[in-house]
């Protein structure tokens, strides 16, 4: 058995598995939905969207002030109308100012979605710039007075 | 009398730390050994003034003496002693106290372990810099945030007590305290950081004499982040463990950062390279720490957690300019001699996969930092407010998350300097393997989403991966396997896949239900029955609570309540929480009944895995005090699969100095 | 420690590091090989810089930074920026990618409805004056914008453009009622009246019935009796 | 200083450190600037605490108010047109609205004459029970509606009570009022829109 297991090409096989195993469930993850929400679940998923307007940086679903709860029953009807999170979100900030917790794609609200991608993307590059710097182009050979020398200055130490 | 003994510990610590600066400066340009000396004396003395007014605070919220100022806003006759000795971390004067307290806890520890070497101009650097950050904090003290005012009160006069929310859970008098020890343990490398780069030794050898230290700062980081989630999760009755208020990130930014920093030091130190970067992650550190407590504290920022404002915030910033502009100019001034002897020979190595996982790190501490000041950026350009909130904070976070974990697997297993694809194919095989049977099943029991599932499949990756390598450990060395920075970091690296799988469980599977229930009515809610019993109305002393009680699955009463604090406005929710291996049952009251009779309105969530947040939390702190674990000097370039034999003689690399 | 000792110290633990590297089993035989000639030469060319009195080696600077692979990976960068935050960040009906708000007709008609409540007619009339160079029949922008222009004093030019919208398009509700209070100030109450049964005759919004309310009792009342009743307000 | 070049043919082989001097130099000015801003930014914010009396229904039609009062009555704002409105928030719970109270009943008493401008409070996480037992003890005969779950107040935007908003006669909500207000200064108002150029 173990024999079998470090045989190669019992290995690459493996491998071959394993990626197939692996691209398949995260597909059927990815394109099947799961589950059916309560009226609960997305009244809690729409208001962790939306900003508590008496609060200190909580969420609707976060609060428990009156206002909150008041803008949770809003949600809860609506969601029972059967309106989208989108429809009930715009309706929200059509009474609320400010109350959008998720930045706007565009514009100068679009700058703190574009920027770390921006950032994260230029550290890559530059420690793959570091990577290739850093590398020596050629290796070296040592020659036999070069080994004489070192060995000696290691058994010094 | 309380206030007087107390202005005069601060005035002694303020004194002693500033007298330090100034003896240990003339010593180190002079060179005269004999007043390095004295940075012992001082040390012990700044802390002999921070013990004074802290026994002075306690002394007079013990004997409740509200003549003075903190006690007459913050204490009160009705609170619990518990809390009335956290009573002096409620509040921002108390907690300034705190962190001077262990500021100079943290100095004297220093300068004891260094006692032998106090004139070098190393260790006399680094204590200087230690005595500048405590007379800073003992100057706010005196200055912006002075607890010991004098008030003069009426007879019979009763304090507010502490606000509300820090008086409802155990855990608020524990917390505060992990958290400084963390915040302000980084101070100790960052010492020494400074005094590297100042006295010009930019060698490894400060790196390995603070290692420790380092350490223990980060695990109590650890804690007190992991107790604040535990907390909120507790507390406030949203059901949620991490909102991503500006006090939280405030407190995971230097996490992150010093998260980064424990693992770029190891390419530091086996291979020689990234000085600058280790030099600027410390600095970056302790400098993150002083701009959250300016952001928390200075309420310019909108937080739950921020429970007071005050003028404090000018002194914080320009601390934090100070510092910021010390560090880059010391970093630009030694430019040129931080030049690193190592260099990468492969891109496929360990050290490579540090750089990547130190992009990761840098990129998810600036996403969490950028989104916290973000609205007064957009405010100052536009003009106009902007909200940055959880969903911009999770969208951004997640892949990064998702890619740490796939990083956590492959760098474990990868060797230094050059790796082959045979031998990662022989390594990673068994963790792939446990990865694709996970994905497999965590798809057939219907977990959806491809974040969902790449953590859990990536979970059993890193996780199979650390084992290994806690196996092959153990297998070698017996219980030794379980000590020492390479096998403690493992089971930190189990205790965040722990974590991880938790998080990503229970924001999938979570179910939540928000139902009408009549007395002695039973709903059965995702395979738990629920009783409600009955309400009633408890008089307590500084507030009115309504509690309910609850029966779930026939076992003991839960009672989440809706109370109206004294003078403190609109109902506060208290949860009731009770705790499973699977899952917890989460129960809070949305709306009373009208009337003995009337139908409750209940909010019942299944929180599954929230338990096991804390207990990774755990592990994460036994594998940080297993690799701190003092014992037989390990060398720190043990090679990566296979640790040798320590009967064996080991060579000792060339590090100057010795833990 | 001088820049040289840090190399010499640096390359002779590389190499024991090696050894147990090699021993440990994490390095191929082909790799040692190679990793420690290489060790092995650069630290002798060290050794021998040490004994000849040498505090550095020289280094040459590799200055071959291509711009283009900069540029390429700035736009790179950019590129990859604004399509993820296009993905992830909320998108208003009418945003621009620069966050100008490019009004639809609807927001721009909306928004000059504001203005002129707010008593900003000549802000209303710019707005209504934008729709217009796009949908020049417009009625609603045609109408308002008399209503406006009225209410700022250019009180025969509103007239006019009321009269015309009234005409061309007799079916638009809101223009009868403005006529209504424009005759009624101007004194021709039989002729306001007569606006407000054509009014009746249409499918009036709530809104634009409400504020004919004052007017219409305080005509009828003027027309069956000959008593003025004052009204206060206005709208 | 003497630099080896022994072999020069190897020179640019050697184990040599990357030249960092000035780049470093760059980056933390860069980083200087960077950081210069932020504290800038930070250092000019006000505090959080300073509210907005922006409200996005300003210039738009009030929302509807339709429901019952606490005297048993039913209540529609619409019967309320071509008279300025006052549409007051309010709970038991709140100090800043039991202050605001004498001013709110000054108010009412001031225009009950003449019938040109009306108030109306709407409960906000209050309860009916609650709120009788205040209006009992303190007076104020306007109406109080009943707003149990809350829907008046977020059609109306309301945050933080005390909170009012004035209704223009033609249904326009033209003020957003944040905190409690004073008789005059909802008169002062009413009066400058009175002024302006119809």
């Amino acid at each position: 058995m173990t024999a079998l297991v470090r045989h190669p090409r019992f290995r690459r096989w493996g491998w071959i598995v394993i990626g197939a195993l692996v691209l398949v469930s995260l597909g059927r993850a990815t394109l099947e939905t799961g589950p059916p929400r309560t009226t609960a679940e997305q009244v809690r998923v729409i208001g962790a969207t939306l900003k508590c307007p008496t609060c200190r940086s909580q969420s609707v679903s976060g609060s428990d002030s009156a206002a909150a709860k008041a803008i949770r029953n809003e949600i809860t009807q609506r969601v029972e109308a059967g309106e989208s999170a989108d429809e009930i979100r715009t309706a929200i900030s059509a009474t609320y100012d400010d109350v959008q917790l998720i930045p706007k794609a565009s514009g100068f609200e679009g700058l703190v979605w574009i920027v770390p991608v921006f950032v994260l993307i230029l550290g890559f590059a530059g420690v793959a710039a570091g990577v290739a710097r850093w590398r020596r182009a050629t290796t070296r050979h040592a020659t036999e007075a070069d080994r004489i020398l070192v060995n000696k200055a290691l058994d010094e130490r | 009398m309380n206030a007087a003994l107390g202005t005069a510990g601060v005035v002694l610590g303020f004194a002693a730390s500033f007298l330090g600066v100034v003896t240990l400066a003339v010593g180190l340009r002079q060179k005269r050994p004999r007043l390095l000396e004295t940075g012992w004396s001082y040390s012990l003395l700044a802390l002999l003034g921070a013990l004074i007014a802290v026994v002075a605070m306690q002394r007079a919220l013990i004997t409740r003496d509200f003549s003075m100022g903190f006690v007459h806003d913050n204490g009160s006759s009705r609170t619990p002693p518990l809390f009335n000795v956290a009573t002096m971390w409620s509040a921002l004067e108390g907690s300034i106290l705190l962190w001077v307290l262990i500021l100079t806890g943290y100095t004297v520890h220093v300068a004891r372990k260094f006692r032998a070497r106090l004139t070098d101009p190393l260790v006399g650097m680094a204590l200087l810099v230690m005595l500048v950050v405590g007379a800073f904090f003992f100057l706010l003290i005196l200055g912006p945030a002075n607890p010991f005012t004098t008030v003069s009160v009426p007879p019979g006069f009763d304090g507010p007590g502490p606000n509300p929310l820090l008086q409802e859970h155990i855990l608020m008098a524990i917390h505060p305290p992990m958290l400084y020890l963390g915040y302000v343990g980084f101070t100790v490398p960052f010492a020494f950081a400074i005094a590297a780069l100042a006295t010009g030794r930019l060698g490894e050898g400060w790196l390995v004499e603070t290692r420790r230290a380092t350490l223990t700062a980060w695990g109590f980081l650890t804690i007190g982040i992991i107790l604040g989630a535990w907390w909120s999760y507790e507390v406030l009755g949203w059901g949620g463990y991490w909102g991503w208020d500006p006090v939280e990130n405030a407190s995971l930014l230097p996490w992150l950062t010093g998260t980064a920093y424990l693992h770029s030091v190891l390419v530091q130190e086996r291979r020689g390279m990234l000085r600058v970067w280790n030099l600027s992650l410390l600095c970056a550190t302790f400098s993150l720490t002083i701009l959250g407590t300016f952001l928390t504290r200075s309420g310019v920022l909108e937080s739950v957690h921020a429970f007071s404002d005050s003028d404090i915030g000018v002194w914080l910033l320009s601390f934090f300019a100070f510092t910021v502009a010390v560090t880059l100019g010391l970093i630009g001034w030694r430019g040129d001699q931080l030049r690193s002897p190592g260099q990468i020979d492969s891109p496929l190595s360990r050290e490579s996969a540090f750089l990547v996982n130190n992009v990761l790190f840098a990129a998810f501490a600036f996403v969490v930092l950028l989104g916290t000041v973000f609205p007064l950026i957009a405010e100052a350009v536009n003009g106009r407010g902007v909200a940055v909130g959880p969903p911009y904070f999770n969208r951004m976070t997640v892949p990064i998350g998702i890619a740490l974990l796939f990083m956590m697997a492959v760098a474990p297993v990868l060797p230094w300097r050059k790796a082959s694809t045979e031998l990662l194919s022989k390594r990673l095989f068994w963790p792939a393997g446990a990865a694709a049977i996970t994905a497999v099943v965590t798809v057939a029991l219907g977990a959806r989403g491809l974040g969902t599932v790449a953590t859990f499949a990536l979970g059993a990756f890193a996780g199979a991966a650390a084992l290994r390598q806690v196996v092959l450990a153990t297998r070698r060395q017996g219980w030794r396997g379980f000590v020492g920075r390479a096998n403690g970091g493992m089971i930190v690296h189990l205790g965040v896949v722990i974590i991880a799988v938790a998080i990503a469980t229970n924001g999938h599977f979570l179910r939540e239900i928000e139902t009408s229930f009549e007395p002695g009515q039973t709903l059965t809610v995702g395979g738990h029955e629920i009783t409600y019993l009955r309400t009633v109305v408890v008089e307590e002393r500084n507030r009115t609570a309504t509690k309910v009680s609850v029966q779930i699955d026939g076992d003991r009463i839960y009672e989440p309540a809706l109370s109206r604090y004294d003078g403190f406005g609109s109902l506060i929710g208290t949860p009731s929480v009770k705790t499973g291996l699977r899952e917890d049952v989460y129960v809070t009251v949305t709306r009373l009944p009208e009337g003995v009779d009337g139908p409750v309105v209940l909010r019942v969530i299944i929180q599954p895995m929230a338990l096991w947040l804390w207990v990774g939390g755990g592990v994460m702190v036994l594998g940080t005090i297993l690799a701190a674990w003092p014992g037989r000097r390990r060398v720190p370039t043990d090679p990566v699969s296979a640790l040798i034999s320590l009967d064996d003689p080991v060579p000792v690399p060339p590090l100057r100095g010795s833990e | 420690m001088s820049d040289l000792e840090d190399q010499r110290a640096f390359l002779l633990r590389s190499l024991e590091d090696l050894e147990r590297e090699h021993d440990a089993g994490d390095i191929d035989e082909q790799d040692y090989g190679a990793l420690k000639d290489d060790y092995t030469a650069r630290a002798a060319t060290v050794l021998r810089a040490i004994e000849q009195g040498a505090v550095r080696v020289a280094v040459p600077v590799r200055r071959r930074r291509s711009w283009v692979a900069l540029g390429g990976v700035v736009l790179f960068a950019l590129l990859a920026a604004v399509l993820v935050a296009q993905g992830s960040g909320r998108r208003d009906a009418g945003d621009t990618l620069t966050g100008g708000i490019r009004q639809s007709s609807t927001e721009k008609l909306n928004e000059a409805g504001r203005r002129g409540s707010e008593g900003d007619y000549a802000g209303g009339i710019a707005l209504y004056d934008d729709v217009l160079v796009a949908d020049p029949d417009n009625r609603e922008a045609l109408t308002y914008r008399g209503w406006y222009l009225f209410l700022s004093g250019k009180r025969a030019e509103g007239l006019t453009q009321l009269l015309e919208v009234a005409t061309a398009q007799a079916d638009y509700p809101d223009v009868h009622a403005f006529l209504a209070v424009v005759f009624d100030r101007n004194g021709l109450s039989a002729q306001a009246l007569q606006e407000l049964r054509l009014l009746d005759g249409l499918d009036a919004p709530a809104y634009i019935r409400d504020i004919v309310v004052p007017l219409r009792d305080r005509l009828e009342a003027a027309a069956s009796s000959t008593t003025t009743v004052a009204v206060t307000g206005g709208g | 200083m003497s630099e080896v070049g022994a072999e020069p043919d190897r020179s640019d082989e050697l184990p040599g450190p990357v030249q960092q001097g000035r780049p470093m130099v760059i980056v933390a000015v860069a980083l200087a600037v960077v950081v210069a801003l932020l504290i800038a930014v930070l250092a000019t914010r006000s505090p959080s605490g300073e509210r907005s009396r922006q409200s996005p229904l300003l210039g738009r039609p009030a929302p509807a108010i339709v429901g019952t009062t606490l005297a048993g009555d039913s209540f529609d704002l619409a019967e309320y047109r071509g008279r300025w409105v006052v549409v007051n928030f309010f709970a038991t719970w709140c100090i800043p609205c039991v202050q605001e109270h004498p001013e709110l009943a000054k108010f009412q008493a001031r225009h009950a004459g003449t019938g040109d401008a009306a108030l109306v409070s709407v409960l906000f996480d209050n309860t009916a029970d609650e709120a009788q037992g205040f209006f009992t003890e303190n007076g104020g005969d306007w109406p109080v509606v009943v707003d149990e779950a809350g829907a008046v107040g977020v059609d109306y935007g309301v945050a933080r009570v005390p909170e009012s908003f004035l209704v223009a006669p033609n249904g326009i909500v033209v003020q957003r009022l944040v905190g409690g207000v004073t008789a005059a200064e909802v008169d002062d108002l009413i009066a400058q829109y009175e002024g302006a150029p119809e």
